[in-house]
C-alpha cells in the first residue's frame, strides 16, 4: 500500500468532518465532526511516520489525542453552560453578536 | 543535560507558581479571592526577574526542541504586562460582575505557560501543544462568565472556530513533517533550501499552516470570530485576548516563519502582505460603523493586527524588532482602554458601552477621560504618545525593505483610523451628557490606568529604554 | 492480502463518517463515530503503530466518544436535522470538495523526500513498537510531553469552573 | 535739512489731534492742525524761495527696505518742480483748513475732520517730497485712504458711504497699474531712485528693449510708462477710471475743493511731469495719453453743461480741466500743464469754496434752480465766484487761467496734435458757457425760491477771508509767472527738471501763438454770450426747448455718459454673480464635496462590510475555509 | 542660561501646564497664572531676540541631546534668521489671546488655558526642531490641543470643524512621515550615518529623480494643507469659525505659518530640484489662491470666514514669493508671514470682542456701529487697512517684496497676483462699510466701546504694524544672511541643472 492510499483516506474522512461542520446546525454533531477531522490528521501523521521510517509520527499522534481530549472537555462543559441559558445547542440561535 | 534544564528555567518556575497559585486559591475564602491575582502579579515579576537574559544569549534546550532567548524574553515582557494589567484592571470587574473566582487568575496564568512555550519553541510539536494550550485557557476565559449569554456566546463560537482552525493548522502541519521528515524548525529549513519550495506538498502545509497562525492573530478572512469574542468576553478579558494571545502568535510566527520558512521566504511574504492590507482595510472600515465602543475596540485590535502584520512582511530584523516593541506598545494602550471600559457603569436603559453613554463624561470623570484620551489618541498614532512609536518603527522596518507601497496603505488606513478613535474623545469632550453613565475608579483598575498611562506617555516620549530591550532580539 | 484489508477499513471508515454527519439523532451519530474510531484503529494496525491504535481505542472510543454521549444523554436535546436553507447546505458541501479536491491535487508528486529516521525493520521486531514509541517519547518530545500534561490540567480546571454549578 | 520740517509739522498735528482729539481737545482741534499746515506753508515758500536761487536738495533720511540687491531709501528730493507743487499744497491747505473752521462750526466730529485734513496733506508732501517711486507710491496710496476718510466724514448717509468706498477701489485699480509699472521700473534700472531711472544713457540704453507679457512681446519703455500712466487715469480720473470724482462730491466741501480741485488730483500729473524724461521717449503711450486727456476734457464739459448741482457741475470741470493737463503732458508740453495745474489749484480752489459758502446759505441745498439773485445778498462770495468763473474760461485775457489753457492749446497745436486741438477749444468754449451759467443761475436773475432767498445771509469772515485771498493768485499767478509768453519765471525754472529738449521741440512763430490765443479768447466769449442769453434773458424759455431739440443726446449727457451703469453691469455684477458661484458652487460643492465624500464612502463600505459580520457560527467557519481555498489557488498558480 | 534658552522656551510653558494643572483649582486662578506663565515666555524671547548674531547664517542657540541613540535620533534645537520671527510671534500672539479671552471663555476655564500653554510649548518647539524625529512629533502633538479648543469651546458647528481640521491636517502629514523615514534611509544609504538631523540630510543632494519628486510631493502636500494652499483650503473657514477667539488668533497667526516654515525649511533645502522643476506649478496654485481667496471673500456673509478667506489670499502672497526663489522674494513672504500674523490675528481679536457682546457674526446684522463704539472703529479700520497693503503698514512692505522677487521670477504671475490687491479692497471696505458706515442697526443692544484691558492687549500689534511698516529692517535684518545662504544653494543648483 503506498504512502498516497493513506493520505487520500484521510483527505477524504477530513472532507467529511468538515462538511459537518459546516453542514450540521447541532453543536454535538459538530463537536464530533472536528473529532473526526482530528482522526484524519492522525492518519495523515501514522503514515508518514510509517513511510518516514521514525516514530515521531506516532508519538505527535498521542499529543493530537490528548489535545482532542482536552477540547472535548472544554466544548462540553461549554454546551453545558450554553444550554443552561439558553435551552438550546443549535448553533443559528447562538448569534446575539451581528454587524 | 544541564544547559537543557536552564532553556526551560522559566516555563518551570512559572508551573511552580501556577501550582502554588491553584493551592492559594482553594485556601482563601470567597471575598479575598483577589488576593489570588495579586499573588499572580508577584509570581510573575518574580519569574520575569529570575530569567533576565544576560548579553541577549541563546540557550538551545532538548536538541533544539526550544530555545530561551532575549527574543522570548521580549515577548515574555508582553505577556508579563499584559497579565498585571489585566488582573489589576479585573478584580473590580469581578467583583462588580458576581463572578469573582480564583480560577480565573490560575487559568489565565497557566495560559502564559501555553505562550512561553510557543514563543521560544524551535519543533513543531512544542509549538503546537503551546500553542492549545494557550487556546484552551483563553476559551475557558472567553466563556468565563456563565450567568451572562453574551460570554457564553463568545465561549462557544471561540471554542468552535478555534479548534476547527487547529484541526487545519495540524493538517498543515502533517504536510510539513511529512515532507521534510523532521519537526525540527533547523531540519525543515535545510530540507527546503536542498530541495527547493515548488512542490505541491510543501505549497499545502504551508498554506494550511499559515491560515491556522492567521486565524490566531485574526488576520482578515480568518478574522470573523473575532469581534463577537472580544465583545461578548468579560471586558479585563478581552483585553488580555487582544494583546497576550496575540503576541504569543506573532512570536511564534515570526520565530516559524524567519527560522523554519526562512528559503520560501517569498512565498509567504505573499501570503502575508495580502492578509495584512486586508486585515488593516476591513478592521479600519468596519470599525468606524460601530457605534458600540467595546466592538469598536475589538475591529480596531483586528487592524492593529494588520499593522503588525506589514513589519512581518518587511522580512528584516527591524521588521520583528517593531512587532515585538508594537506589541509592548499595543498591550499598554489597549489594556488601559478596556480596564477604563470595564469600569463603566451606565445607569440608563441602554447598554453601558455605547458610544452616547460616553457623553459628557469629561466633567463628571475628568481623569478617566483624560487618561482615555491619550489611550484614544495613542492607538490613533498621534506623536507625542507611544502609539505613533510603533507605528513609526513598524513603517520604517517596511520602508527599510523597499515595501513603500504597503507603508502607504498603512499609513492611509492609520489616518482612517483617527476618525473612529476620535468619536470617542468628541463623546466625552464634545458633547453633554444624556446618560447618567459614570465611571466610578475603584483602587485596582485607577493603579492599572495609571500604570498604562505613565508608560503610555513614557514610551511616546523617551523610547530608548524600550527600544533597548527590543534591539538585543535575534531570531 | 494488505490491500484488501485496507480498502475494507477505508471503505468502513467513509461510510460511517457518512452516516455519522448524516443521522438526525446525536445518539445515532455518536454511534457512527464509535465505528469510525475502531476502522481508523485498524488503520493504525496495519501502519504497524500497534500502540497508537490501542490508545485510539482507549481515548477516543472509550472516553471521548462516552463522553459525547454522557452530554447527550443530559441534555437530551430535540434533534434538528439539517440545516433548513438548501443554500447555506449546498455551498458547505461544495466548499469541502474542493479543499478535499485541492490535497488530492498533491498526490501526485507526494513521495516521502525526507531524511529516514532510525527505525530500520529489523530494529522495529527486535525492540517492538511500544518499547520504540517509549524511547522517542521520553527523549526527544519529552518538553512536549509535559506540556501536555499542562493542556490537561487547564482543560481540568476550566471543565469543573465552567460545569460547576454554584 | 528744513525741508524735513515740511513733513514733520503736519505729522506732528495729526498725532496730537488723533490721539489726544476725542477726549481733550475736540472743539479747539483746529489750532494744532492750522500751526502745523501754516509752519509747512512758510518753510514751502522759503524752500521756493531757495530753490529760485538754484538750492537743490536731494539726500536720503534712511534705508527703508533693505532686501538683497534691493535697497530703497526714505529720501527727501526738492528741485523746482516740488518747490511749485510744495506751495500749491501748502497754500490751498492752509486756505482750506481756515474756511473750515466756519464751515464744519458745530460738526460732532469737529476734531476728526482736522485729523483727517492733517493726514492728507502730511501723504500728499510724502507724495510730492519723495525722490523715489517707492514714496511716490506710498504718497500715493496715503493720499486715496485720505480721500477714503474724508469723503466718508458723514459716514451715516449711505451715499457717502457708498461715495468713499468707490473712490478707494477705483484708485486702487490705478494703483495696480502703478505698481505693474513701477515693478518694470525697479527691474529695468535696478533701484526705484529717480536719479537712476531719470539718467538719459540708462533710458537710452534700454530704448529699444521689449518685455514679453503674456506671451507679447511689447516695447519696455511704453509698457512701463503705460503702468504708471494708468496710475494716473485713477488718481486724476482720467477717461476709463473718472466715476468716482463726481460721487467724491458727499464729502464736505472743504475736502472737494482741497483733494478734488487742487492737489490730489493732480498728483497724477505731477507723477507724468516728473517721470518726463521715460514719457518723452515713450511715443506710443504718450499719443495715447493726449487722446485719453482729449476725450476726458470732452466728457467732463460736456456731462457739466446739463448738471444741476452746483458742486457736480464743478466736479465735472475739474474732470475736463485734468485732461487739458494730461493732454498737453501727452503732447510733450510738461511745463504748461504744470503751469496750468498751478493756475487751476488757486482758481477751482477759489470756485469751490465758493459754492460751499451759497451751500452754507441755502442751508445745503445745492439745486441751482432753487437759487437765483443772490448777489444782492452774499456779495463777497459774488464776486471772488464770478473772478474764478473768469480765471477759468480762459475768455478774459490776463487772468491765471487765459495764460495757462491758451498755453497748453499752443503747444498741443504745435506739436501737430491738430484734432485734439480742435475738439480742446470747442470744449474751452464749453467750459467758458457751463462756469458762465452756473453763476447766472445762482446769482443773477431773480431768486426762485423765496423762502430759501430770505433765509441767505453772507458767510462769516473766517470763510469769506480765505475766498479773498486765493481770488488774489487767480488773477495775478498768470501775469507773475507767465509773461512773457513761454518763457516766464515758471517755465525757466522748470527747464531744469523738463530733460532738456523742454520747449524747443517745437517752436511756433510768434503770429501763430498770438493767433491761437486770440482764436480761443474769442471762442471763450462767444461761450458767456450764449450763457447769458440763456440763463439772463430768457432763463425759461431756451434751456427748456434745447433741452427738448437736444432729446437722446441730452439724457446721455445728464446720465453721466451711462458710465455708472455699465461699470455696475459689465464689471461688479458679472464679478459679484462669479465669487458667489466659486464659493457655494466650487468651494461648498466640489472641494468640501471630495472631502466629505472620504468620510462618506468609509462609513458606508464599513456599513455594507458589517453585514459580513452575520452572527452564525457556519458563516466564520465557511469564510474561514473560502480564505483557504483561495490562498491555495494562489499558491498553486503563482 | 543663554546656551540654553531655547530648551527653556520650549519646557517652560509645558511645566507651567502641569503646575497649573495640579495646585490650581479655580478657573480665575489658572486663568492669571496662565497669563503670567506667557508674558515670562514672551520676556523670554527678548533676549533670544538681542543676542542673536544677525550676520551669521547659521544656526544659533544650538542645543544637541542623544534621545534616541539606536535610530540617530537627537533632541537637536536651533533657531536661524527664518525661524526668529516666528517664535517671537508665536509667544507674542499667546500672550495676547490668552489676555484677550479672560471674559471670552467662561466654561472649563481650567482645561482652556492649560491646553493653550502646551500648543504653545509645541509650536516653538516646531519653529525650533533640528531633527525630523523632533520636528514631526511637535508637528502633530500640535494638533490635539487646537483640536481640543476648536472641539470644546467652540461654536455651534464645532465638532464638524474640529473634525474636518484634524484629518485634514493629518491626512496630508501622514505621507511627510513616510518621506521622513524614506529620507532617514536614503541619506544612510548614501552615507552611511543613519541620523535624522535635518541639517546633514539637507546638505546632502539626492540626483533629482524620481526619489526626490516623490519626497517632495510628500512634503509638499502635508504643507499646502497647512498653509492652507488653494485646493485643501476648505477646513480654513470652518476652522476659524468655529474656533473661539483665541484659538482663531493662534490658528491665523501660527499654524497657517509652519505650512510655509515646513516650506522653506524642508522643500526648498532637501529637495531643490524637485522644487525647481514644479516652481511653475506652486507659483500657478499661489496666484489662484490669491484671486480664488479674494473673491470668494467676498461674497461672505460672516466676518470671520471673510477673514479667513482673507488669509488664503494673504497665505498665497508667501508662497508665491517664497517659491520666486530669489533673496526678496523670499524675505518678502517671511515677513508677509509676520505681518499676516499681527494683521490677522488682530482682526481675529477684535470680531471676538464684538461677537462678546453681541453674539452675532453676520455681517447682515451691524450696520453703522461707528457712531457707538468709535474707538473700536478707528483700530479696526488700521487693521483693515493693514490687511488691505496699505503702506506704512506691514503688509505693503511684505507685498511689495514679494510682488518684486516673483517679478522678477516669473513676471506674468506677479502681475495677476498685483491684481489681488484690488480685490483685497473691495471686499474689506465693503465689509467695512456694511458694519461700520450707513444707518445705525437698531437690532443691536448691549454694544459697549472696548475697555482699557481690550485696548492694552491690541496696543502692542497696532505699534508692531506700524512699526514693520514704517522702518521694517529691524525685523527684515534677522533674516538677510540665512536667506541669502539659502537662495545661493537653490542658485547654484538651478545653474547646474540647466
Amino acid at each position: 500500500m503506498t504512502l498516497q492510499h493513506y493520505l487520500a483516506l484521510s483527505a477524504i474522512i477530513f472532507g467529511i468532518g468538515m462538511t459537518g461542520v459546516l453542514v450540521r446546525r447541532n453543536l454535538i454533531v459538530m463537536f464530533m465532526s472536528l473529532e473526526l477531522m482530528l482522526n484524519a490528521v492522525n492518519i495523515n501523521l501514522a503514515a508518514f511516520s510509517k513511510y518516514l521510517h521514525a516514530m515521531n509520527g506516532q508519538v505527535f499522534i498521542v499529543f493530537v489525542m490528548a489535545v482532542a481530549a482536552a477540547e472535548a472537555a472544554v466544548g462540553l462543559a461549554l454546551i453545558i453552560t450554553l444550554f443552561k441559558n439558553k435551552e438550546t445547542i443549535n448553533a443559528d440561535e447562538v448569534n446575539f453578536f451581528k454587524g | 543535560m544541564g544547559q537543557s534544564i536552564v532553556s526551560i528555567l522559566p516555563e518551570i518556575l512559572m508551573t511552580i507558581f501556577g501550582l502554588m497559585l491553584i493551592v492559594i486559591d482553594v485556601m482563601s475564602k470567597d471575598e479575598k479571592k483577589s488576593g489570588v491575582g495579586y499573588f499572580g502579579i508577584a509570581f510573575i515579576l518574580l519569574t520575569l526577574l529570575a530569567s533576565v537574559p544576560v548579553g541577549g544569549f541563546k540557550i538551545v534546550g532538548f536538541d533544539q526542541m526550544l530555545v530561551w532567548d532575549s527574543y522570548a524574553y521580549a515577548f515574555f515582557i508582553v505577556f508579563a504586562i499584559a497579565y498585571i494589567l489585566t488582573t489589576l484592571g479585573s478584580v473590580d470587574y469581578l467583583k462588580a460582575n458576581g463572578i469573582n473566582k480564583g480560577e480565573y487568575y490560575t487559568i489565565l496564568y497557566f495560559s502564559i505557560i501555553g505562550m512561553m512555550f510557543m514563543v521560544s519553541a524551535t519543533d513543531l510539536s512544542v509549538l503546537y501543544l503551546g500553542l492549545e494550550t494557550m487556546a484552551i485557557a483563553m476559551y475557558i476565559m472567553a466563556g468565563f462568565n456563565k450567568k451572562d449569554k453574551r460570554s457564553n456566546e463568545a465561549g462557544i463560537k471561540y471554542f468552535i472556530i478555534g479548534a476547527f482552525s487547529s484541526g487545519i493548522l495540524l493538517y498543515g502541519l502533517t504536510y510539513v513533517y511529512g515532507y521534510t521528515g523532521s519537526t525540527k524548525y533547523s531540519v525543515i529549513a535545510e530540507m527546503l533550501r536542498t530541495n527547493g519550495v515548488e512542490n505541491l506538498n510543501i505549497k499545502l502545509g504551508l498554506v494550511m499552516m499559515l491560515a491556522g497562525f492567521a486565524f490566531k492573530i485574526s488576520a482578515v478572512p480568518f478574522h470573523m470570530w473575532a469581534p463577537d469574542v472580544y465583545s461578548g468576553a468579560p471586558t479585563p478579558v478581552t483585553g488580555f485576548m487582544t494583546v497576550a494571545p496575540k503576541a504569543a502568535a506573532f512570536g511564534a510566527l515570526i520565530r516559524f516563519v524567519m527560522v523554519a520558512l526562512e528559503p520560501a521566504s517569498v512565498q509567504w511574504q505573499l501570503f502575508f502582505s495580502i492578509l495584512a492590507v486586508l486585515t488593516m482595510t476591513y478592521g479600519n472600515l468596519v470599525a468606524i460603523a460601530q457605534n458600540n465602543v467595546k466592538r469598536m475596540l475589538a475591529y480596531s485590535a483586528i487592524s492593529h493586527a494588520g499593522y503588525m502584520l506589514i513589519g512581518l512582511v518587511a522580512a528584516n530584523d527591524l521588521g520583528y524588532k517593531a512587532i515585538a516593541l508594537y506589541m509592548i506598545i499595543y498591550g499598554f494602550m489597549n489594556i488601559g482602554a478596556f480596564t477604563i471600559l470595564g469600569q463603566l457603569k451606565n445607569k440608563g436603559i441602554i447598554d453601558d458601552e455605547r458610544l452616547e453613554s460616553f457623553a459628557g463624561l469629561s466633567k463628571k470623570h475628568p481623569l478617566a477621560s483624560l487618561a482615555m484620551l491619550i489611550f484614544m489618541f495613542s492607538l490613533a498614532g498621534i506623536p507625542p504618545l507611544a502609539g505613533f512609536v510603533g507605528k513609526f518603527y513598524i513603517f520604517s522596518a517596511a520602508i527599510k525593505s523597499g515595501l513603500v507601497w504597503l507603508a502607504i496603505v498603512g499609513v492611509v488606513n492609520s489616518a482612517i483610523a483617527c476618525y473612529y478613535y476620535m468619536r470617542v474623545t468628541i463623546y466625552m469632550y464634545f458633547k453633554e451628557a444624556e446618560y447618567d453613565a459614570s465611571i466610578e475608579m475603584k483602587p485596582a483598575s485607577s493603579i492599572a490606568t495609571f500604570i498604562a498611562v505613565v508608560f503610555v506617555l513614557l514610551i511616546g516620549v523617551f523610547p530608548s529604554f524600550f527600544i533597548n530591550i527590543v534591539k538585543m532580539m535575534i531570531v | 492480502m494488505e490491500q484488501v484489508i485496507f480498502y475494507i477499513l477505508a471503505f468502513v471508515a467513509i461510510v460511517s463518517s457518512l452516516f455519522m454527519i448524516t443521522r438526525n439523532s446525536p445518539v445515532h451519530s455518536a454511534l457512527w463515530m464509535l465505528l469510525t474510531f475502531f476502522a481508523v484503529a485498524g488503520i493504525f494496525v496495519q501502519l504497524d503503530a500497534e500502540f497508537v491504535a490501542a490508545i485510539q481505542v482507549l481515548v477516543y472510543a472509550g472516553a471521548i466518544l462516552v463522553l459525547y454521549l454522557f452530554v447527550v444523554m443530559l441534555l437530551n436535546p430535540k434533534s434538528h436535522g439539517f440545516i433548513k436553507v438548501p443554500f447555506r447546505y449546498v455551498i458547505g458541501v461544495v466548499a469541502s470538495i474542493i479543499i478535499v479536491f485541492q490535497v488530492l491535487m498533491t498526490l501526485k508528486s507526494s513521495e516521502v523526500i525526507g531524511k529516514l529516521g532510525w527505525v530500520t525493520p529489523q530494529l522495529a521486531q527486535e525492540l517492538g513498537n511500544v518499547k520504540m514509541f517509549g524511547k522517542e517519547l521520553f527523549t526527544t518530545y519529552l518538553v512536549p510531553f509535559e506540556i501536555a500534561s499542562i493542556l490537561l490540567l487547564i482543560a481540568m480546571i476550566g471543565a469543573i469552573v465552567l460545569a460547576k454549578k454554584d | 535739512m528744513i525741508e524735513l520740517l515740511i513733513l514733520l509739522a503736519p505729522l506732528a498735528a495729526l498725532l496730537i489731534n488723533g490721539i489726544f482729539g476725542r477726549l481733550y481737545i475736540k472743539n479747539n482741534a483746529h489750532y494744532i492742525a492750522i500751526a502745523g499746515v501754516l509752519v509747512s506753508l512758510l518753510v514751502s515758500l522759503i524752500t521756493f524761495v531757495r530753490v529760485m536761487g538754484g538750492h537743490t536738495v536731494d539726500t536720503v533720511v534712511y534705508e527703508w527696505v533693505l532686501a538683497g540687491d534691493i535697497k530703497i531709501p526714505f529720501g527727501i528730493l526738492v528741485d523746482q518742480l516740488t518747490a511749485y507743487m510744495l506751495v500749491v499744497v501748502t497754500f490751498v491747505s492752509t486756505m482750506v483748513h481756515i474756511y473750515s473752521i466756519g464751515y464744519m462750526h458745530d460738526d460732532p466730529g469737529y476734531w476728526r475732520f482736522f485729523t483727517y485734513l492733517s493726514i492728507f496733506t502730511f501723504s500728499m508732501l510724502v507724495l510730492v517730497l519723495g525722490n523715489n517711486f517707492l514714496m511716490l507710491f506710498v504718497g500715493w496710496e496715503l493720499v486715496g485712504l485720505s480721500s477714503y476718510l474724508l469723503i466718508g466724514f458723514w459716514y451715516e448717509k449711505k451715499s457717502a458711504a457708498d461715495a468713499n468706498k468707490k473712490a478707494f477701489v477705483v484708485n486702487r485699480i490705478g494703483d495696480f497699474g502703478f505698481y505693474v509699472g513701477l515693478l518694470l521700473v525697479l527691474v529695468t534700472f535696478r533701484s526705484l531712485n529717480y536719479s537712476d531711472a531719470f539718467n538719459h544713457e540708462a533710458i537710452v540704453h534700454v530704448k529699444e528693449a521689449t518685455f514679453k507679457v503674456f506671451g507679447a512681446n511689447l516695447s519696455l519703455l511704453d509698457l512701463m510708462t503705460f503702468g504708471l500712466f494708468c496710475g494716473a487715469i485713477g488718481k486724476s480720473a482720467q477717461f476709463p477710471l473718472h466715476v468716482w470724482l463726481p460721487d467724491a462730491m458727499e464729502g464736505p466741501t472743504p475736502v472737494s475743493a482741497l483733494i478734488h480741485a487742487a492737489t490730489m488730483v493732480t498728483a497724477g500729473v505731477y507723477m507724468v511731469a516728473r517721470c518726463n524724461p521715460l514719457f518723452a521717449e515713450a511715443h506710443i503711450t504718450s499719443n495715447i495719453v493726449v487722446y485719453i486727456g482729449m476725450f476726458t476734457a470732452l466728457l467732463g464739459a460736456t456731462i457739466g453743461l446739463t448738471q444741476f448741482d452746483l458742486k457736480r457741475i464743478l466736479a465735472y470741470s475739474t474732470v475736463s480741466q485734468l485732461g487739458y493737463m494730461i493732454m498737453a503732458t501727452g503732447a510733450g508740453a510738461y511745463i504748461a500743464a504744470i503751469f496750468h495745474l498751478f493756475t487751476h489749484a488757486f482758481f477751482k480752489g477759489l470756485l469751490f469754496l465758493g459754492s460751499g459758502s451759497v451751500m452754507h446759505a441755502m442751508e445745503n441745498d445745492l439745486d441751482v434752480r432753487k437759487m437765483g439773485g443772490l448777489k444782492a445778498k452774499m456779495p463777497i462770495t459774488r464776486w471772488t465766484y464770478l473772478i474764478g468763473c473768469m480765471a477759468i474760461s480762459g475768455a478774459v485775457p490776463l487772468m491765471s487761467g487765459w495764460f495757462s489753457k491758451d498755453e497748453i492749446l499752443a503747444m498741443t497745436f504745435a506739436s501737430g496734435h491738430y484734432f485734439p486741438w480742435f475738439v480742446t477749444a470747442v470744449v474751452g468754449g464749453m467750459t467758458a458757457f457751463y462756469m458762465f451759467r452756473s453763476y447766472f443761475l445762482v446769482f443773477e436773475g431773480t431768486p426762485r425760491d423765496k423762502h430759501k432767498f430770505d433765509h441767505a445771509h453772507e458767510s462769516p469772515l473766517t470763510m469769506t477771508v480765505p475766498l479773498i485771498l486765493l481770488s488774489i493768485p487767480a488773477i495775478f499767478a498768470g501775469l507773475v509767472f507767465g509773461l512773457p509768453l513761454e518763457n516766464g519765471i515758471i517755465h525757466k525754472m522748470l527747464s531744469h527738471v523738463v530733460a532738456g529738449h523742454g520747449e524747443g521741440g517745437h517752436h511756433l512763430s510768434h503770429a501763430t501763438t498770438y493767433g491761437l490765443m486770440a482764436l480761443s479768447t474769442v471762442i471763450g466769449i462767444i461761450g458767456i454770450y450764449i450763457a447769458y442769453v440763456f440763463y439772463v434773458q430768457k432763463p425759461d424759455v431756451l434751456p427748456a426747448k434745447t433741452a427738448k431739440a437736444a432729446g437722446p443726446i441730452y439724457k446721455l449727457f445728464y446720465n453721466k455718459w451711462y458710465f455708472d451703469e455699465i461699470y455696475q453691469a459689465f464689471i461688479i455684477n458679472p464679478l459679484v454673480m462669479i465669487s458667489k458661484f466659486l464659493w457655494k458652487g466650487f468651494d461648498a460643492n466640489v472641494i468640501d464635496f471630495i472631502v466629505n465624500a472620504f468620510g462618506w464612502v468609509a462609513k458606508f463600505l464599513g456599513s455594507v462590510l458589517r453585514h459580513l459580520q452575520t452572527g452564525r457560527i457556519q458563516t466564520y467557519i465557511f469564510s474561514m475555509v473560502v480564505g483557504v481555498i483561495l490562498l491555495l489557488t494562489i499558491f498553486y498558480i503563482g | 542660561m543663554m546656551a540654553n534658552i531655547l530648551t527653556i522656551l520650549i519646557f517652560f510653558p509645558v511645566l507651567a501646564a502641569f503646575f497649573l494643572f495640579l495646585f490650581f483649582r479655580s478657573g480665575k486662578a489658572t486663568m492669571w497664572g496662565a497669563f503670567i506663565a506667557s508674558i515670562i515666555e514672551l520676556v523670554l524671547t527678548m533676549p533670544l531676540m538681542t543676542n542673536f548674531d544677525k550676520s551669521n547664517p547659521g544656526m544659533q542657540f544650538v542645543e544637541k541631546y542623544d534621545w534616541i541613540s539606536s535610530f540617530g535620533i537627537q533632541y537637536y534645537v536651533g533657531v536661524d534668521g527664518i525661524s526668529i520671527l516666528m517664535v517671537f510671534l508665536t509667544t507674542l500672539l499667546t500672550a495676547i489671546a490668552i489676555l484677550g479671552s479672560f471674559t471670552y471663555i467662561q466654561k472649563r476655564q481650567r482645561e482652556f488655558y492649560i491646553a493653550m500653554l502646551i500648543l504653545e510649548a509645541a509650536m516653538v518647539g516646531v519653529f525650533v526642531a533640528l531633527d525630523f524625529f523632533l520636528f514631526y512629533i511637535l508637528w502633530e502633538a500640535m494638533l490635539i490641543p487646537m483640536y481640543l479648543i476648536i472641539g470644546v469651546w467652540g461654536g455651534a458647528r464645532r465638532i464638524y470643524a474640529a473634525v474636518k481640521f484634524f484629518l485634514y491636517t493629518l491626512a496630508g502629514s501622514v505621507f511627510m512621515m513616510l518621506a521622513i523615514i524614506a529620507l532617514y534611509f536614503k541619506h544612510g544609504s548614501i552615507t552611511g550615518n543613519y541620523t535624522f538631523d535635518i541639517l546633514a540630510i539637507s546638505s546632502q543632494s539626492y540626483g533629482g529623480g524620481l526619489f526626490e519628486t516623490l519626497v517632495f510631493l510628500a512634503f509638499f502636500v502635508g504643507f499646502a494643507i497647512k498653509v492652507p494652499m488653494f485646493p485643501v483650503h476648505t477646513w480654513l473657514p470652518d476652522a476659524h469659525v468655529e474656533a473661539p477667539t483665541a484659538g482663531s488668533v493662534i490658528l491665523a497667526g501660527v499654524l497657517l505659518k509652519m505650512g510655509t516654515y515646513g516650506l522653506l525649511r524642508f522643500c526648498l533645502p532637501i529637495t531643490p530640484i524637485a522644487s525647481i522643476n514644479f516652481m511653475p506649478f506652486v507659483a500657478i496654485l499661489s496666484v489662484i489662491a490669491i484671486i480664488y481667496g479674494a473673491l470668494v471673500a467676498m461674497v461672505q456673509e460672516d466676518i470671520k470666514k471673510l477673514v479667513a478667506y482673507s488669509s488664503v489670499s494673504h497665505m498665497g502672497f508667501v508662497t508665491l514669493g517664497i517659491y520666486a526663489f530669489n533673496q526678496s522674494g523670499i524675505e518678502g513672504g517671511i515677513l508677509q508671514m509676520f505681518n499676516h500674523g499681527i494683521i490677522t490675528g488682530a482682526l481675529f481679536l477684535l470680531i471676538g470682542l464684538l461677537y462678546e457682546r453681541t453674539h452675532t457674526r453676520m455681517i447682515a446684522d451691524y450696520g453703522g456701529i461707528a457712531s457707538k463704539v468709535p474707538v473700536y472703529a478707528t483700530i479696526f479700520l488700521i487693521f483693515t487697512m493693514g490687511s488691505i497693503g496699505l503702506p506704512s503698514m506691514g503688509g505693503f512692505i511684505g507685498e511689495f517684496l514679494v510682488l518684486v522677487g516673483s517679478f522678477k521670477a516669473f513676471s506674468n504671475m506677479a502681475i495677476i497676483a498685483a491684481s489681488g490687491v484690488i480685490f483685497a479692497a473691495v471686499y474689506m471696505l465693503w465689509m467695512y462699510q456694511r458694519v461700520f458706515f450707513q444707518s445705525y442697526n437698531t437690532g443691536l443692544h448691549n454694544l459697549t466701546d472696548m475697555n482699557v484691558r481690550e485696548v492694552i492687549y491690541i496696543m502692542p500689534l497696532i505699534i508692531l504694524v506700524f512699526w514693520t511698516g514704517i522702518y521694517p529692517e529691524t525685523f527684515t535684518s534677522y533674516m538677510h544672511e540665512s536667506v541669502k545662504q539659502l537662495v545661493e544653494q537653490i542658485q547654484s543648483i538651478k545653474v547646474a541643472m540647466n
